[in-house]
Order: structure tokens, then C-alpha cells, then sequence
């Protein structure tokens, strides 16, 4: 059976947190290991920071969008902002490229959530905005207890 | 050792459940600590537990959640 | 400022914790007490729990909406199903009443949210669904301190 979700909030980066615990909680229901929700809450930080700070320019006007779906034990995430879009994406997934050198972890956002996730896929428009699309199939009890 | 170690790691990794009830059972403890250190009347706030316990508000309160007991929260209404 | 978010999801009651939790969340960022999320937490798990079992008849289809803003410490929360409706509200919401006296707790939902809210509007109509609207204004930090 699928269970879904969808949550919209204010572009505003005491979000971040809610948003990370909100897709934390509702993956919980199927008790997934510390390790996949610790790499779930980063990819959902990653994206949502990069939707404030790149796609609104941290301008606390505009929603970002988080649709989660859970089948099979295989979690889908969508992470949408109607911002300012990206140019050159190719450019943008490349380790350490950044347009905003000075903060954290500068340029790692996208590599992390690749890494973290089995798919992602970005699509963007400028003007319009960038969706990120993310695929984690995480592990059942079951195949634990085996 | 060091491969038992291993072993029981990769094959029972800790599960969500039990860390949210660990941070939960330390959230209350740190309550109680800060409501008998002060003497205070007001409960601590989520955010006092969670600047103790070095944790997102957040997060307290989703691990809080996982120990929710229902009942408890009746009692007031039908007494 | 005004903060604001919009949830939806899958009208199963396994999403009553992830519901809750995810309120409670989004007021974390005003520093509660854990009263007051108690409270909180209490409130929407009887709205969702009646536009679950109620609403949808525990049929699993259908969705729960729920929409939370945040000015001057004050939430005001709605909570929507587009269920079965409620045709006489008054009766309802008397305590003690249910159309489902097998459930534990029974009847006395709506009693529960008026009491611990400020303010609870209900709006239902027969086939297109019930909406509850609450405010509740929270303790700030300088009332504590003062
Ligand atoms: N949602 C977005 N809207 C607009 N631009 C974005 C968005 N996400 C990423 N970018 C662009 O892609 C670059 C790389 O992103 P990332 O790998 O997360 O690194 P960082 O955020 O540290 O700059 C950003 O510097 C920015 O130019
Ligand atoms: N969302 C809803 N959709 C349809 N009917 C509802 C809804 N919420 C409440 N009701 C009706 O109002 C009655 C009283 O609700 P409540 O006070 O929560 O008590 P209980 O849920 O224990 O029956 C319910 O038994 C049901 O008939
Ligand atoms: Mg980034
Ligand atoms: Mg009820």
C-alpha cells in the first residue's frame, strides 16, 4: 500500500529543521535504521537550504514544496522551490561548484544527495524553478531478521 | 572481537524507534532535573531540553512522541 | 512575521503520529512549553482520528488536510477532511456523544479541543467533508520571565 504525503512552508531557514523532522516522522512509520534517517534529514536539509538560500536568496517570500511517498519500503521525495532556477545545471552538480563560496559545506550539496540517495534527478527553469527528485529504497526488518 | 563488533552492526543496525525512546527518556529526565533545580513554576520549554541535550527542538519533540502515553493525558478532563 | 505550512496526506491511521508530530514541529520554533505541545498534540490527533475513522470510515482512500500559521505566538490551525460531513453539528459536539461507541475515549473529542484551544469553529457539510478551525495563543518566553 502507499502512504502519502504533501507539506509546503514559508521560505524561511528556521524551516529547515521542521522539515527535516517532518519527512524524519513520517518515515518513521516504517523504522528504518538511525543511519538511513540521519541520511534522509541530510538530503532534506541540503535541498530545502538550497532552496531558501540559492532559489529565494534567503528573501523569505515563496513556499518550498516536499511531496514524500513510501511503497514497498522504497521512500520518493520531491523537493520544489518556485525561485530563481539554475542556468547550467551540469555546472551546478559539480563537487565543489558554488555560487555562494561563502558559506559551509560549500558546493557538496548536490554531491551529498546523490550519495546519499539510489536516484536523484534535477529539473529546473530559470525564473520558474527547481524541482530535485529523489529515489532511497531503505531496509525492511524483515530482511534484517533473516 | 573487533569482528563480533562488526557483525552485530551490520546486522542489527539500531532501529529509529529505539533512538527516538532514548532521546525521549533523557528529554524527560532533563525536565525533571530543571524543574527541581529551579524550583520553578513553569515547565522548562522545549528548547531548555533541547540546549541540554544538544539536540534540535525538533527533534525533541519527535522523540517525545515516540513515548507519548494517551491515557495520562485524559485524566485532567474526567476528573 | 508570519510563518506558515500546509500538510497533506493519506487518510490512514498509521499517519496520526506523523500528523501530530509534525504540528508540534512547527511550533517548536516558538519555544513551548511541553504543555502546551501536549495540548497541541492532543488536539490534532482528534481531529485526525475523527476525520479518519468518521470522515472516510477508516476506508483508507482520501486525505487529511491540515494547515498551521504561527503570528505574535498565536497558531491557528485547520484541520480539513473532504469526507462523509457531519449533519448535526450541535449534537456532535455535545460530550459524550459518538455515532462509534465502540472507540475508547468515546465522545469526547470535540469536547477535548475546545478545551484545550482558544477558540474551535467547526464547519461541516453533509457528503463534502468538515473542517475544524482552532486558535490558541501560547505563552511567549517574556511572559515566563517576567
Ligand atoms: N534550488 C536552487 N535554486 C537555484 N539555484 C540552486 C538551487 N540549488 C542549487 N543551486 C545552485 O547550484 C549550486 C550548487 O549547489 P550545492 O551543490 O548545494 O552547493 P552550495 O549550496 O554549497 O552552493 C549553488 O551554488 C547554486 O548556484
Ligand atoms: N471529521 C468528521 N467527519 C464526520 N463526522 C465526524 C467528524 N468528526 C466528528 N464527527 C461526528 O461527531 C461525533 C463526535 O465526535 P467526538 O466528540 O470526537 O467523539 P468520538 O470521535 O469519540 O465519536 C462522532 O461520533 C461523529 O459522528
Ligand atoms: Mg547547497
Ligand atoms: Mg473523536
Amino acid at each position: 500500500m502507499q502512504n502519502r504525503m504533501e507539506l509546503s512552508f514559508s521560505a524561511i531557514s528556521s524551516n529547515e529543521s521542521f522539515a527535516r523532522v517532518t519527512v524524519a516522522a513520517f518515515i518513521a512509520q516504517i523504522d528504518p535504521t538511525m543511519e538511513e534517517i540521519t541520511e534522509i534529514k541530510t538530503v532534506v536539509s541540503e535541498a530545502v537550504t538550497n532552496s531558501i538560500i540559492h532559489g529565494y536568496h534567503n528573501q523569505s517570500e515563496g513556499k518550498v514544496y516536499i511531496t514524500a511517498s513510501i511503497e514497498n519500503e522504497c521512500l520518493e521525495l520531491i523537493i520544489r522551490d518556485e525561485g530563481m532556477g539554475i542556468t547550467d545545471l551540469e555546472e551546478a552538480r559539480q563537487p565543489l561548484y558554488t555560487t555562494k563560496p561563502e558559506l559551509e559545506r560549500s558546493g557538496m550539496g548536490f554531491t551529498i544527495m546523490e550519495n546519499f540517495c539510489d536516484e536523484m534527478k534535477v529539473v529546473s527553469e530559470p525564473m520558474l524553478g527547481t524541482s530535485i527528485f529523489l529515489k532511497k529504497q531503505l531496509s525492511t526488518k524483515k530482511a534484517i531478521y533473516n | 572481537i573487533g569482528e563480533i563488533r562488526r557483525y552485530l552492526r551490520d546486522n542489527n543496525p539500531i532501529r529509529v524507534s529505539r533512538s527516538l525512546r532514548d532521546i525521549a527518556y533523557k528529554a524527560l529526565q532533563v525536565r525533571d532535573h530543571l524543574m527541581a533545580e529551579k524550583k520553578r513554576e513553569n515547565e522548562p520549554t522545549v528548547q531548555e531540553i533541547a540546549r541540554v541535550l544538544e539536540v534540535p527542538k525538533e527533534d525533541v519533540v519527535f522523540a517525545l512522541d515516540a513515548i507519548q502515553d494517551p491515557v495520562s493525558l485524559f485524566e485532567p478532563i474526567y476528573n
